[in-house]
């Protein structure tokens, strides 16, 4: 096991694990808005991978346009679950959303597959051209762009929740619900508002990655575990944890495989996800979950 | 000395929430335990029943040291306990929620509390006795089977002290209990405690409402900014200057 | 009242083979069954002691494969089998309760998610001991002495009274002390501490409990069926045992019995939408919780209230 | 995608929830049972191939059917799950029907064997999982090539054709990859060609960079790729992005349109051991490839899926006429059959081979510029 090889083996490492925090981004959005976590969040970016794919590849529509129409359309669904479903619950608990967006999930993943049917869709990477060699190991570029916006957004999702005003009341509603109501702000507008942003984020995380793993209707849910592994390893609540939890969970995957057969991968890291949870809840960098979900001893 | 809390300490980061906190309690004794909001009173009646661990000192029940021990091994001790804010289960009926009370005295295990056997059974009926009887006492007998869902605040307050006695507690916390409750709705529970050392139950309670007090504790600990201000009989309390400027604040000279 | 309605069940119960006939019916009673054992279990982790689990499917295959493997390869009578099929992931649950129900909410779901994720892949990879993904055939059938249950008829005697017996058993645990407990556990862990319930263990031993219920259902859907493969324990089968109850009505056993129903009779109901199926689930979910969270059971609950006001009011006006 | 036929479906569950059986059939028809998986993992193959059933139907019935009665299907989704596979083999083996077509899995197959044994009722399974027509059941027919044949095809072409001195293997978890892996290394030993170097990949994982840096380093002369499903594309994508020069022989797993597509340029090249070759097109394929040039245009690529559903139903009606009609004598009606060409290639089933498909009808195609060219047919 030479140089190269460890390196190839961080690199498509860091290159999943960048797919893993995109997804996980989405997650933090609306639990920072909304207190629920959405099991229909990974159907999100499967909308985005299979949308983007047949804007480009069947009605042949030029990249950029695909791409904006598609966030703008899965924005448009997850608005849709927001009014049709979770808006509708007037008694139960936040377990009664979180079940709701099971159902969702399930609706969804069905309709993805009466439409496009189940074969994997692709569609050529941003920008084409041979991949880049370091050192005898191989960086895809389509793993930059991946990167790279993922950086850009955490970084956007930052200056939001700091600066503008509506990004100031979404983390008010996180903090203390009823506080926020009692300060006026629309706190229905904010939920409604973080689904939309949240689905327009999976779809920008499905359109990313579709050309390295390609966008098939059932990719959905092992895509959310790993998006929420990715978010509460790095410890809910701060946008930055998802990047961190997401690099982290990418690259003990790939030492995994150094070490024994790939099909113990996804178990090695959902092994690692089980232990920080059970020891620091809060993840590695400490987000706000410590309060909210244990136990007071 | 039934209850001795010898120089607790709480700390959360830079915060001192108690700050050596040292005073007893007689057996068969009602003291309350009194001082402005954010005093720290809640968190050393958490440390006393083992929900917050202290940072420093001891506290010790019978001369048995209790600090460190998880609340259900607290309460197996014989420590009873309400809250500040009501903790009661909606999805069960009043004589239900009580009858959890007496858990403690349950025997047989799962399979044979499942099959009624014999000394589950024995046990069962028993505690379903001592919990009619508390919720008699509690003056909520009629409304047995009600379920908890919809109790105004003063029968949710009487029914968790109901529960607490249910498990036949030595020693009662009571977390503000008389908070939210009408002038009779006080009246009953004043009644109520009075009758409970006469029963072997000594009485620590936590209190705003100080006329309530002082007509009921025989000893009192203020509390301040978590460290012990004085502690003594109401009259030495009422009299004393450090406690009158904490509540009434400074007089300007 | 009670009584006859009960003798009324166990009535049906006997003759309802000779009538529906069919085989695939009772096969499909059969599944049904399986089902509501597994959900009974459900229904006493989630909807009494309100710890979710999104991982019991990883429970119902260790019943499965710790069965079928000790038939196949010791030929260890079946009827033993069951036994060690409800014991090893009831073992295992508690082995791994503590830490893991220290969690809440989404935390536990997500845990017992890969939890069970990590149990198929055993499943899957551990090639030597369970096959990997060609299974375990060749099972053979429960059998009682030379009495072999292997026909669909059979198999409805066995496992619709291993239902009816583990429903009433849930029901006697649920009105016991200890059932009493688990319900304020529920709603508020503080209150079960302050009494001395030690909130820790008994979460752990429910646990426990629905694990060995999807043991057993493991075990009987291993030996009805002849061979088992890891396709049949995933994700999809611990989040559709999930719905189901959710669909029923997490707060009562009669909420997880209508949820396992339906569970199995749904997709034979609707098998002319072929893949479209999963709509129709997703949809009564949704639908569903919007109008009532407590499910079906809580419709039914708010029906009887009000008809039953209804006829109070009915009542007093007549009197006046 | 057959858009329309997919929202006719949608429109279809939403409105429709009846939960009557289905409609009244006229009743001298003969009633087919199919149970595909046309939801869960293995969608992709089934979907296809009960497409084909259908396109055949429609055929058999429009010149009359078989000795003039017409031919009924009842379809059921198994959603790749050996339970529904049971439960609908039981219900559809209660309605009469004179034979059954699927499942499409090998697990799927040997959870159903012991009904149809019971039930008596000829069936023909697409799995090329070895095992299913070695469990002494008279019922299961296999209407595939046995990854045996396929298996020894790929071999021998890298060995005579290719000159490989060893070979690397890909494949995936699932009972597909892993029992072809079983059967390939016994072979490949036989031949005198070691197999160097194996990784196992997850079923549907979504990147394979590091696998394949593990097999490339042990220097492979010819790497075979068993498996089906996206991970495929993405497999023979991240070989090219590695800089892999050795020639691939991909699985029939491999050689479905949407796989070949998704490689894009890193499929050029690669090899195929499948049952077409849609640059040539044989007498038996020869109605099959104009009906689906109709429906998707003219460079539409004949693919297995579409070949395999075709022959099963017309192998069920030479079945049917065979048995002049009596379902009793269905399974002399099916061990009848002998070179019988269709599209996949020449059928011949006795009452102690069941395997229909040889060695000799296995195609070895290659890509060039995106499209499958017929390279070797047979050995």
């Amino acid at each position: 096991m030479d140089a190269a090889q460890l390196l190839q083996f961080a690199i498509s490492g860091l290159t999943v694990g960048a797919i893993y925090a995109l997804v996980g981004l989405g997650f933090n959005l609306i639990f920072n808005a909304t207190d629920v976590i959405n099991f229909a969040q990974g159907e999100f970016v499967m909308l985005g991978g299979i949308l983007a794919s047949i804007a480009i590849g069947q009605w042949h529509w030029p990249m950029w346009l695909a791409i904006l129409t598609t966030i703008a359309a899965v924005g448009l669904v997850g608005a849709l679950v927001d009014f049709g479903a979770v808006s509708r619950v007037r008694r139960g608990s936040v377990m009664t959303i979180v079940m709701i967006t099971l159902g969702v999930s399930v609706m969804i993943k069905t309709a993805a597959l009466l439409w496009v049917g189940p074969n994997p869709l692709y569609f050529d990477p941003f920008t084409a051209g041979p991949p880049l060699r370091i050192f005898g190991a191989v960086v895809q570029l389509q793993a930059l762009w991946v990167i790279g916006t993922g950086a850009v957004v955490m970084a956007g999702l930052g200056l939001f929740f700091s600066r503008s005003a509506l990004g100031r009341e979404m983390l008010a509603c996180a903090i203390d619900r009823e506080a926020a109501y009692l300060m006026g702000i629309d706190v229905r507008r904010m939920v409604r508002i973080s689904f939309v942003l949240s689905a327009a984020l999976g779809a920008l995380a499905g359109v990313l990655i579709t050309p390295l793993t390609n966008a098939t209707y059932d990719q959905g849910f092992t895509l959310a575990l790993k998006g929420f592994a990715a978010s509460a390893l790095g410890g809910f609540g701060r946008s930055g944890s998802a990047i961190v939890g997401g690099l982290a969970l990418g690259l003990i995957e790939a030492a995994s495989v150094v070490v024994m057969p790939s099909g113990w991968k996804d178990s090695v890291a959902l092994l690692v996800l089980i232990l920080v949870l059970v020891v620091k809840p809060s993840g590695l960098l400490g987000g706000r979950a410590e309060r909210r979900h244990t136990q007071a001893l | 000395m039934k209850l001795a809390i010898e120089d607790i300490g709480v700390r959360f980061g830079g915060l001192w929430a108690n700050r050596n906190v040292s005073f007893g309690v007689q057996e068969g004794s009602i003291s309350a335990l009194i001082g402005p909001n954010g005093a720290g009173k809640t968190t050393l009646f958490n440390v006393v029943s083992g929900f917050q661990a202290p940072t420093q000192g001891k506290v010790s029940l019978d001369g048995e040291v209790i600090s460190g021990l998880r609340p259900e091994k607290v309460a197996l001790r014989g420590i009873g306990r309400t809250f500040q804010l009501p903790e009661i289960c909606h999805d069960l009926t009043l004589l239900e929620n009580v009858m959890v009370g007496a858990y403690r005295h349950i025997r047989g295990g799962i399979f044979g509390q499942m099959l009624g056997l014999g000394p589950a059974a024995k046990t069962e009926r028993e505690a379903r006795e001592s919990a009619e009887s508390e919720l008699e006492r509690a003056g909520l007998a009629k409304q047995r089977n009600q379920s908890a869902r919809a109790l105004p605040l003063g029968q949710v307050r009487l029914l968790e002290i109901a529960r607490a006695l249910a498990s036949q507690p030595s020693l009662l916390l009571l977390d503000e209990s008389a908070s939210g409750l009408n002038a009779r709705e006080v009246e009953n529970l004043a009644h109520l405690i009075r009758q409970l050392p006469a029963r072997g139950v000594t009485v620590l309670l936590i209190e705003h409402n100080v006329r309530f007090v002082m007509q009921l504790a025989e000893q009192i600990a203020v509390l301040d900014h978590g460290q012990l201000l004085s502690v003594g009989t109401p009259a030495e309390i009422r009299n004393d200057e450090s406690v009158i400027t904490a509540y009434l604040g400074r007089r300007h000279h | 009242m009670q009584r006859s309605l009960v003798a009324l069940l166990m009535l049906a119960w006997l003759i309802l083979p000779g009538l529906l006939g069919s085989n695939s019916t009772l096969s499909l009673l059969v599944f049904a069954a399986i089902n509501l054992v597994q959900v009974i279990g459900l229904s006493l982790l989630f909807g009494f002691a309100g710890q979710i689990s999104l991982g019991q499917a990883g429970f119902y295959g260790i019943g499965a494969y710790v069965s079928s493997l000790l038939a196949t390869r010791l030929g260890v009578p079946p009827a033993l089998g069951i036994i060690a099929a409800a014991l090893a992931p009831a073992f295992l649950a508690y082995l791994i309760g503590r830490p893991i129900l220290r969690l809440r909410g989404y935390y536990l779901a997500m845990v017992t998610a890969g939890t069970g994720l990590i149990l198929h892949t055993v499943f899957v990879e551990w090639g030597g001991l369970t096959g990997g993904y060609s299974g375990v055939a060749g099972i053979p059938p429960i059998a009682v002495g030379s009495f072999a249950f292997d026909t669909p008829r059979s198999m409805f005697y066995l496992t619709t009274g291993f239902a009816i017996l583990i429903l009433f058993l849930a029901h006697r645990m649920v009105k016991s002390s200890y059932g009493r407990a688990m319900r304020t556990t529920r709603e508020s862990e503080a209150a079960a501490r302050s009494v001395g319930i030690d909130v820790s263990r008994l979460k752990t031993e429910v646990f426990a409990v629905s694990a060995g219920l999807s043991g057993i259902a493991g075990a009987l859907y291993a030996h009805y069926i002849g061979y088992i493969s890891p396709e049949t324990f995933t994700i999809d089968t611990s989040i559709n045992l999930l719905l189901a109850l959710v669909i029923g009505g997490v707060g009562s056993l009669w909420g997880g019995a209508i949820g396992a129903v339906l569970l199995t009779f749904l997709p034979e109901w609707l098998h002319q939408l072929q893949n479209a199926y999963g709509i129709v689930f997703g949809a009564l979910v949704i639908v569903l919780l919007t109008i009532e969270p407590d499910g079906i059971v809580g419709i039914v609950k708010r029906l009887a209230e009000t008809w039953r006001r209804r006829g109070n009011q009915k009542l007093d006006e007549r009197t006046v | 995608m057959k858009t329309m036929q997919k929202l006719r479906t949608l429109i279809l569950a939403g409105g429709m929830l009846t939960l009557a059986g289905t409609a009244a059939m006229a009743e001298d028809s003969y009633k087919i049972g199919v149970s595909e998986p046309l939801s869960g993992a293995a969608s992709s193959l089934g979907v296809p191939v009960v497409d084909s059933i259908k396109a055949a139907a429609e055929v058999i019935n429009a010149n009359g059917g078989v000795d003039g009665r017409k031919i009924q299907l009842v379809i059921r989704d198994d959603q790749s799950r050996p339970d529904i596979a049971v439960q609908n083999f039981r219900r559809l083996s209660e309605e009469g029907v004179y034979a059954m077509i699927g499942p499409n899995q090998g697990s799927n197959t040997l959870a159903v064997s012991a009904i149809v044994k019971q039930a008596k009722v000829p069936t023909c399974a697409f799995n090329n999982t070895i095992a299913i027509t070695k469990q002494n059941n008279p019922y299961i027919f296999r209407c595939q090539t046995s990854d045996a044949d396929n298996v020894k095809a790929a071999l021998l072409f890298a060995h005579d054709k290719l000159k490989a001195k060893n070979i690397g293997v890909l494949y995936t978890s699932d009972a597909y990859g892993s029992d072809a892996y079983a059967a390939l290394q016994k072979e490949a030993e036989a031949m005198g060609m070691p197999v160097v170097g194996a990784e196992k990949v997850n079923y549907g994982a979504t990147d394979t960079t590091a696998e394949w840096t593990k097999l490339l380093a042990t220097k492979p002369d010819v790497v075979i790729l068993w498996g089906s499903g996206s991970t495929m594309s993405i497999a023979l994508r991240n070989a090219s992005q590695l800089g892999n020069t050795a020639p691939i022989i991909g699985a029939q797993g491999v050689a479905a349109s949407a796989i070949i597509e998704g490689a894009g340029a890193a499929a050029e090249g690669i090899y195929m051991v499948t049952l077409t070759a849609p640059d040539q097109v044989t007498e038996g394929q020869k109605d099959l490839a104009k009906i689906y040039k109709e429906k998707n245009g003219d460079d539409y690529q004949l693919t297995i899926y579409d070949t395999i559903g075709w022959d099963a139903l017309h192998l069920v009606a030479k079945a049917i006429e065979n048995a002049g009609g009596d379902r009793e004598k269905m399974l002399e009606g099916f061990e009848k059959i002998s070179n019988y060409q269709l599209a996949a290639g020449t059928y011949t089933y006795t009452s102690d081979n069941h395997e229909g498909l040889g060695v000799d009808s296995v195609w070895i195609v290659q890509v060039k510029d995106g499209r499958m060219i017929g390279v070797q047919h047979g050995l």
